[in-house]
């Protein structure tokens, strides 16, 4: 158990409304896929909140660099992206990140040093290693935080990666957001091992597994392996346990899943349990929080209102983005 | 005749195959458990247990080599990718393991397996998501490629794919699982090498396969509208190629379109246009016209990706402009 | 003007270009203390050290994804293949990463890389080491690819290609690493996207790029003893193709060949076919032939993996009957 | 140590005419290669003879199977295909076992389960783990040897396909060929680990580090585990160390590594220990070792002869062994 008492309560709460936002956000998101104001693949971060925020909150996004999977709101929240323009994307709109091109799965900001939103499982993994390479080469002091779901694991191309950041020294941390399923099948069906982590010493790498539903846990636990990643070129795999609270995608029923196990899950949520340790430790009241829910509330609909009220891209620009 | 789903179809070819044989065995990521991302497997772990409906880990590499060890040992495989875009990863199994055994064992080897699943674009995916391989497949001999418009056809080539002795790839398309077909309740086999013609015309022929050859059928029903009577050849084996059924109709109409959703550099669409520009250089009025996809990424934006992609307009476009009635 | 190898070429465009640039460096199999699988990169490692000039472990996946990361954030990394081969087992990370990054950041990203090795067959090595791949990254819009044939476009093309800021693949070949031709002292640079007339000539126009261009010369040297004035293109550049040259020659002479070394489906070979079929339709006293490699895996026995591949017989026999002089 | 004397003889005369027809024809292989007789890719397998050989003589071929990589001549020998099938292949003979189309890299005999012969490094790993799914789907009782060098474990291939032996039960045994080599490169400058059989935890498999310059301790090592592998169906991963004396194919000089380290590889000589361990336990002579070892000499010449007497393909065979 972390002890609270250790933060700043700004530090607290902003990590409280930045997961707070990002499940808002999520919700709304869920609804205007219900309005088919969005179309696609729509992957929802609802539960894994502490994960991206934590990270997030860890590392230095001036040096610091960050990729993920398709599953990207959470983390273009965390990084700072604004709302209005990751639901401008998924609007298709002229105003999102990516002009309309990537949708839900490509959120890009490349100023935050957010360089997405990967669609192919495990594709990440490598590009990743390679940002690291660069920090590495330039001897910039910087580290990359790569996120994968448990299903990427199994990609050759985390094999590879692993050893080459290895061999040469690479500052980035392989961060697994281990919501137990990917897709509809559970970690144990298609994974020899429980715990990734283990998976390290194959490389001689260090790993560890974390507690991905406490905020506190992942920004204590991400900080350390930085720490010493940001130092000494180490890279870490961290096994990082998490849970989705909905589908894998907004069309997936999640019948292979039981209700217990979700509901045992939201009884950790780390929203609820930030929020209460922080009115526990009186450093909010149970009026403050409904305030700043309100308030985010209020955000994201503007987001929507903004996205909603955004151009479509013209014709042509089908013919824009593609080369430099 | 019972009208059913591209998917059923599909599915029941499987289902009569691993009945028929059970050498036979499907697997890929979530065609157990979950009945397929697209519900094309629905029912076959419950019929057929774990032993042949397998659920992978997301490890394309991997499985499809698996598979064509299985194959090269006297399994018969159905190798499911979730879509093709990811069977990228897996391609070095293909074509240098899957099309390459026989050949290097001097004949001693042979690989009967099927690599099927979604190719092209479906919906609001943007571009990782939404490419049509075809050509990759079809560059490489080795390999047969099968890529059927309707149920009945995916039917009778899915069968034949599974009992063929070599490795069949089988282009499916996410957006026409939900199409409906007949298909006839005795069972049949279509032979992998021949076109079909799906609409008698005389005036222009409009090549396609997969997906696209719906949208050619419309355009063919619009342009009869404008008294331009379009012949349309479907043709569903793209390797081996019926060169000769697309020579015949070109031979008679002296006009051609290929309809190809694929990007057009180096493509089947381009390589069908070449065929018949110089096996039929006597008989063609006009040049033979590509309508492709535009040579663009896919954006996610709906309205672009349908701008992106191949259409009736600009197919009946295209069948004017060799007509010359612009 | 100083005669040197093609492999001496390739290693002063890389040597001139990491000099100038300390963002420039290099990764790959062997590159470094073992000079370079074909001696490529002979002399680089000591002279720019391990930082820059990285041996890689065998995972071809990992090196070129990570080379594509490091080209995201501002590196220039040159990527060696051993061969295209074994590019397969990287396509991914050029298809889907690479050549998409840019475009699904919506123009936030750009990839300055250079994929660069051996294509196409070289000697006595079977069907899985002996592929010409070019319509595998001509295909894909995002990338560019190129495909010199002497010394002095070699080294041109790939100073453009190290600083152009997109993904480029570059195409070489292990048989003509040791051919030699003239390269000037001072530096230069060849624009990316220009074909290049390699003979003049007026009655029939020969197409080709890469390795099999000096083989295209000899012919038409040939032709000429026969009364037949070959004009021969060097496409050079394949993404973006320079259409325009082509057509010109062709108004010209009006009959094509082309001729490329890759299988004929879905080839850029078939491809230039079509393009010149259909915009020099009024243009073309002949059909357009494509000579290619024959639509077989590469055997290992020599006189059979020379008669698979084209020759100059086999280009002279074309333009014979391109010009109805058979 | 392992104890000779608890072996016939006819078992270790076997073993050690094995090992010496691998290694003289893996001179006249050279010789042929110096002569233009045989082009392309050479890969000798002399010095690695203890590893093939130990191996299959660990397994029955009649249930069992066999692929490795393009370095296979030793292995197409211990599987008992003839020498004249094998040089006719590589002098590019209609009479080759692959009837000209492969060459040096790709020897089979599908008759004696040998399945190549690949020429993609770690491309034969998804194969073999493949032809093992057979094996288990079938439980016919077999298991698959998976050879593949030290070059080829960091390839992703090698990761997934160990996955998929644990997670299914395949009857697989990966075999590290380690030679201490991939081409140029010392295995320490691009692997993170030492003992490859470290890797095998990662999976929750079993991993196993042999001495490969010993017959008797490949033998028994693989003996010991296709046991385990049979019965259970297990995967294992056993790293056996060997060295090749050659380059890494016939051009290659070999200058990145020193004569002292070669020199101490040849005083191990398997072969020659083999030899002496059967001169001191009076199971050979001298004069029997110099008898056999004619007749081998002559075996391989007539191997030679063969190829050399036997047609080229005819040219409209490069139409045919695409399609069954
Ligand atoms: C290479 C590849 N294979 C398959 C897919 C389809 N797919 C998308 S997400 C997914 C599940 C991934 O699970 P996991 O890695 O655990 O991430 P999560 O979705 O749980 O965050 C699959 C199979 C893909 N996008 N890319
Ligand atoms: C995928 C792939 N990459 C590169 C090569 C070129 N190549 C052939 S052998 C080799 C070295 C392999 O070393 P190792 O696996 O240790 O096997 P060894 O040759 O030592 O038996 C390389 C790089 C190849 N054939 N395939
Ligand atoms: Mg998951
Ligand atoms: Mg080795």
């Amino acid at each position: 158990m972390s002890d609270l008492k250790k933060y700043k309560k700004d530090f607290l709460l902003k990590a409280l409304k930045d997961m707070l936002l990002i499940r808002r956000f999520e919700e709304k998101t869920a609804q205007m896929y219900g309005l088919r104001k969005i179309g696609g693949f729509l992957h929802l971060y609802n539960g894994q909140e502490a994960v991206a925020v934590g990270a997030v909150a860890a590392v230095d996004l001036k040096t610091d660099y960050l990729l993920t999977s398709y599953r990207d709101h959470g983390h273009a929240l965390a990084v700072g992206m604004k709302p209005e323009s990751i639901m401008a994307e998924m609007f298709g709109k002229i105003t999102g990140c990516a002009r309309g091109k990537g949708g839900s799965m490509h959120m890009f900001d490349v100023e935050r040093h957010f360089l997405g939103g990967n669609g192919i499982v495990g594709g990440q993994i490598p590009m990743a290693t390679g940002v690291a390479f660069k920090q590495m080469y330039d001897q910039d002091g910087g580290v990359t935080l790569c996120f994968f779901g448990d299903g990427a694991i199994h990609q050759g191309a985390f094999h590879e990666s692993l050893n080459y950041a290895k061999i040469w020294n690479l500052p980035v941390i392989y961060i697994v957001e281990n919501n137990h399923f990917g897709m509809g099948t559970a970690v144990s069906r298609v994974s020899g091992v429980d715990d990734f982590s283990l998976k390290a010493a194959g490389y001689d790498l260090q790993g560890k597994v974390i507690n991905g539903m406490d905020f506190l846990e992942v920004y204590e636990g991400i900080s350390e392996v930085v720490k010493d990643s940001r130092k000494n070129g180490n890279a870490w795999l961290l096994d990082i346990k998490t849970y989705r609270y909905k589908g894998h995608s907004a069309s997936d029923p999640a019948k292979y899943r039981t209700k217990d196990e979700l509901e045992s899950y939201k009884k950790q949520d780390p929203i609820i349990k930030l929020k209460s340790q922080m009115i526990e430790a009186k450093l909010i009241t149970e009026d403050d929080f409904k305030d700043f829910d309100e308030e985010i509330k209020k955000a994201v609909q503007d987001a929507v209102d903004f996205a909603d009220k955004s151009e479509e891209p013209a014709l042509h620009t089908i013919y824009e983005d593609i080369l430099a | 005749m019972p009208e059913i789903q591209m998917r059923d179809a599909i599915r029941q070819a499987m289902d009569e195959e691993m009945a028929r044989d059970e050498k036979v065995f499907l697997l890929g990521e979530e065609v157990g458990e979950y009945n397929g991302a697209y519900k094309v497997s629905k029912g076959l772990l419950d019929k057929y247990g774990e032993k042949r409906v397998r659920d992978t880990p997301i490890a394309e590499l991997g499985f499809t080599g698996l598979a064509v060890g299985a194959a090269s040992v006297g399994l018969r495989p159905i190798v499911e990718w979730m879509t093709f875009n990811f069977a990228l990863l897996a391609l070095d199994q293909v074509i240098n393991n899957a099309a390459k055994m026989r050949h290097m064992s001097g004949g001693q080897m042979s690989v009967p397996i099927v690599f099927r699943g979604p190719n092209g674009p479906a919906e609001y995916l943007s571009s990782q998501h939404s490419q049509a391989l075809a050509s990759y497949f079809v560059h490489v001999p080795g390999l047969k490629v099968l890529a059927p418009s309707t149920p009945y056809d995916a039917k009778g080539l899915l069968k034949s794919a599974i009992r063929d002795n070599n490795p069949v790839v089988f282009l499916e398309s996410e957006m026409s699982y939900g199409w409906t077909g007949e298909v006839p309740e005795e069972e049949y086999l279509i032979p992998i090498g021949k076109a079909d013609v799906k609409r008698k015309g005389s005036d222009v022929t409009l090549i396609s396969f997969s997906k696209p050859v719906r949208m050619v059928l419309e355009a063919a029903d619009r342009l009869a509208e404008m008294g331009i009577d379009a012949e349309v050849v479907d043709l569903r084996s793209l390797r081996p190629l019926d060169e000769e059924t697309v020579y015949a109709s070109v031979r008679k109409t002296n006009r051609a379109v290929i309809i190809d959703e694929s990007w057009p550099m180096a493509s089947v669409g381009s390589h069908v246009s070449w065929l018949i520009s110089r096996n039929c250089f006597d008989d063609l009025d006009a040049p033979v016209e590509l309508v492709s996809s535009e040579d663009v990424p896919m954006p996610y934006n709906h309205k672009l990706e349908l701008a992106v992609q191949p259409s009736v307009d600009k197919i009946i476009a295209a069948a004017k402009r060799v007509s010359y009635k612009e």
